[in-house]
């Protein structure tokens, strides 16, 4: 789809052609935003809010309508998204405000064990610090969360659940608003780690009804250095700063400060203009092409891979469908980084490792999975090489 | 180029930021407000005595541009004698006309140029800042009424 | 000086041409690094540390030689160089850090009057959260810092010197190197402030010999979101961690966590790749450009500012010279935000308020000030229709 | 396409994964080094008897992809009975031939083959990271002597 707008995918590996099949990892970018990119530094750049001139008053409004778009897209306000420097940043900051805010000894953080470091990293250290407990849900046999053992953690000192949408090693859908509603029941707050789950699903913060949601710009064809942090309007007006510094004080002397209002409060300094920008430019172009339609052809080229990566013998699959954007696997008798090398040699770009999910991949048995993920730019060929290329891998290593 | 901008800045309006009337503290006061401004320092603090209903008497300090302390200034003379509710629609009109927006120009007297800050969107909270504490002041006082 | 690499300097404000003026806010980018960005996104362009792929390769060497350009941009090794999101994040690092670690009750920070509040504020936080004081630097009649009552200042308490090397309003450079001196000697580190001096001034971190320097690189042609903290390889390595997430880990449990070696402790999440690469090529432009060049051409334009700005009837300037980039004044009987506005609709983009230093505008005994503030892409008919500009405003105004 | 694959992964290297020599938590160990790569999960425990400055005895355990496992059993068949120092020269050898850097071949055996991984500068830490660990132990049995 579109292939022509991504020129990253023309260029060659070694004497190989490109088959890029690490768009989890971080997608790559069109032309189509690229150029708003160059349109924006040629026309209206400049620092955002406190101008009176017409440059900054032109920079402030395209920074405040690319929050409003990320707003409608996921069904907030706009005072309900605070722009961050990543997915990471985002949910570092619910911790080290809401979290250093709540959170107290004897407490728990239910948290399920597929979480991605950054978004277990800081309530794990938040809780050793403040002397919480972390509770872990854990996987069925089929690695999926196991919701009856996860019903059992919930009481009345749980005071967040910790959860990612989508794993970005399984490529499940977690069922976010079951859980979500466990958690309110008992008064807690669901923070949403949606770093994999918005490039390939529709998400609807309202229908949710989570405290908070995540995600990087750079997985969505997007600059880096741009991220999204959704919180509850209400929980965003009782919450202290994150970072203190310009733009985010309403009034300061030597001694004291007090802070702007709404979601300034969590942008200190020059927030990253241009990646913002660039989230929207982004944000513009899959709508144009169709979310649906992205969805499904990503969602038939996993079915394909799953199905033809199975019939391989030695192939072990983890997880189980409907997959998206992401699989993961391990070949009997190759370590995963050596038929990663193989798979590289052939121009086939995918990622081995634990994925910074660690507590995940011990859980699955392994130390780390070779994973594939893929977006809108790939296609059949790409599926092709990679099957053949597992293959080569295997005669290559003399597994049979 | 500087059309827009005589339309803005009209003489009276100079006057006023000039010499700003009805500038104090009133001391008889039966609910106040302090608005700032954190872009610009803007500050305007708003002095209202209330009596059965009415806005008997206003008063504001305040420092600030040219645009602020003229538009705090036209709002007192204007805003003197009105009943709360008519102060109310006053300041809903006044802040939409500065916004761009269609609303009624009647009983704004000459605080009508100040509406002309439209043309210069980032000085739009400049002129309606004052308007803005007007109507918190009063939503207060109606609050202790009730 | 090569206007034509700046497209944005082509447009115009309503019928007029534009001059930028507000260079200190945020400069504008070149085309040259535009187009470096535009390259690195069309071959080079995937995430960074912990593949085996070529592309993961190759855009992690991009990302490491940005960083061992900067370290030797500042006379630093690579091991000192921690990219943030921007200056505003590099200083409350390095408060969350290494303040959170050693200030405690009673202890004193010494703090100049002319920090911007990016500088002040996180100091100042966290001197209220742990009951330190805040001890400022005052200024002289003739704005400059007041270095005898500086040095009663410093004591046994002082446990840090937090600084800004070039003031943001006022434009001079403080004495970095003799502060830190002092602070040194009572056993307190020196935080400083590059913000405005690194677009200016030749910087040699190694020569000031201060503990932390922070930067941003939007104010040196390079994107937003992208900036730098500084600090000495001794410091870093006792630090713990800002935030937590992917890539700064060593090892992973449920329960705990170990952290990485070195820069990358500090750099969790998807860091601004772009931004980084697009910060070296800035660096690279620059350099070509020549810096002694470009800083005597700053130079040129601001002392003839200061010349005519003075011969105004009605003008104050604040501080003395010599000013590095910006300079800061105000006409009597015209509101900064009046001024600026008839400025703008001059063309002329200057800056009107408190820049984010309200302690400072203060102690210069006023609510707000107009600053111009230049760079390599200014010339001297910026500097005419500035001064033609202010004298239209006291036309208009009807001030003598 | 595979030629430097080839050149890498040659029989005695994929003999040395499957089937890796010396393998083993030596109880007679008078330093051992753990070394673990953050960015493969690979983990090499490296156990060395020093006997009158000579590495009497040595063995590891570990997990990890072929390059980290063979480097390793390849290793210990190297430095059996080599003295600290000469030890030390391979080692320093070895990591400089696998950065691609010149340096004296004499000494390293099979495990020059391994110094082909310059070829793959992502995999490069996958064969120094058990040269590495030898360093470390012996800079530690050193320091302990002295
Ligand atoms: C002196 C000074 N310090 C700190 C900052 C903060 O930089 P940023 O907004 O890029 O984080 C600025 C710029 O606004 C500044 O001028
Ligand atoms: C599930 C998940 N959460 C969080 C992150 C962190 O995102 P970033 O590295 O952009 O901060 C990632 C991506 O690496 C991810 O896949």
């Amino acid at each position: 789809m579109r292939r022509s707008d991504f020129p990253e995918l023309t260029r060659r590996i070694g004497d190989q052609p490109l088959t890029y099949l690490d768009s989890a990892a971080t997608s790559l970018m069109p032309t189509p935003v690229l150029k708003v990119l160059q349109a924006f530094y040629a026309t209206n750049y400049a620092n955002v809010h406190r101008s009176v001139s017409t440059l900054g008053y032109e920079a402030t409004n395209r920074y405040e309508e690319a929050r409003q778009q990320v707003a409608r897209w996921l069904h907030a306000g706009s005072d309900e998204i605070i722009f961050t420097a990543g997915c990471t940043d985002s949910l570092n900051l619910v911790a080290a405000t809401w979290g250093r805010q709540h959170l107290h000894a004897g407490d728990e953080v239910v948290v399920s064990i597929m979480e991605h470091h950054s978004s277990l990293l800081p309530w794990q250290q938040l809780a050793l610090q403040v002397g919480a407990k972390l509770r872990f849900i854990q996987l069925t046999p089929a690695g999926t969360l196991d919701l009856e053992q996860a019903r059992t953690l919930f009481n009345a000192h749980t005071k967040v659940l910790v959860l990612t949408q989508v794993s970005n090693v399984l490529g499940c859908e977690n069922p976010v608003g079951q859980l979500a509603k466990w958690a309110h029941a008992v008064g807690a707050i669901a923070v949403i780690d949606g770093a994999q789950a918005v490039p390939h699903l529709a998400v609807n913060v309202a229908a949710l009804d989570c405290d908070f949601y995540a995600f990087s710009g750079h997985k969505l064809l997007a600059p880096t250095g741009i991220g999204v942090l959704y919180g509850k309007r209400v929980l965003l007006q009782q919450l202290p700063p994150y970072r203190y510094g310009g733009e985010m004080i309403a009034d300061v002397s030597c001694e004291t400060a007090s802070w702007a209002d709404g979601v300034q409060k969590f942008e200190a300094g020059t927030p990253n203009i241009i990646g913002a920008i660039g989230l929207a430019a982004a944000l513009t172009y899959l709508t144009k092409i169709g979310w649906q339609r992205i969805w499904q052809h990503d969602q038939v080229l996993l079915q394909d891979l799953a199905t033809r990566l199975a019939a391989i013998p030695g192939v072990t699959l983890y997880g189980s469908g409907p997959r998206y954007g992401v699989i993961s696997f391990n070949l009997a008798g190759v370590h995963p980084h050596d038929l990663a090398t193989v798979l590289d040699q052939l121009g086939v770009e995918v990622r081995a490792g634990h994925h910074c999910a660690e507590p995940l991949v011990h859980a699955l048995g392994t130390e780390s999975t070779v994973r594939a993920s893929v977006f809108l730019y790939n296609d059949q060929t790409d599926c092709d090489r990679l099957i053949s290329g597992i293959k080569t891998a295997k005669e290559f290593f003399h597994v049979t | 180029m500087l059309h827009d901008l005589r339309e803005l800045y009209q003489a009276v309006i100079l006057d006023h930021a000039a010499h700003p009337r009805n500038q104090g503290k009133l001391a008889t006061a039966t609910s106040d407000q302090l608005v700032h401004n954190p872009s610009c320092g803007d500050t305007i603090h708003l002095y209202l005595q209330v009596i059965q209903g009415r806005i008997a008497a206003i008063e504001f300090t305040g420092s600030g541009c040219t645009i602020s302390q003229a538009s705090a200034s036209l709002l007192t003379t204007v805003i003197k004698g009105k009943t709360m509710q008519e102060a109310l629609t006053l300041a809903d009109h006044f802040s939409a006309l500065a916004m761009g927006q269609a609303a009624p120009k009647a009983g704004l007297g000459d605080a009508v140029i100040l509406t002309q800050v439209m043309q210069f969107p980032t000085r739009i909270k400049c002129a309606t800042i004052s308007w803005w504490a007007l109507k918190q002041a009063i939503l207060t006082e109606q609050e202790e009424e009730a």
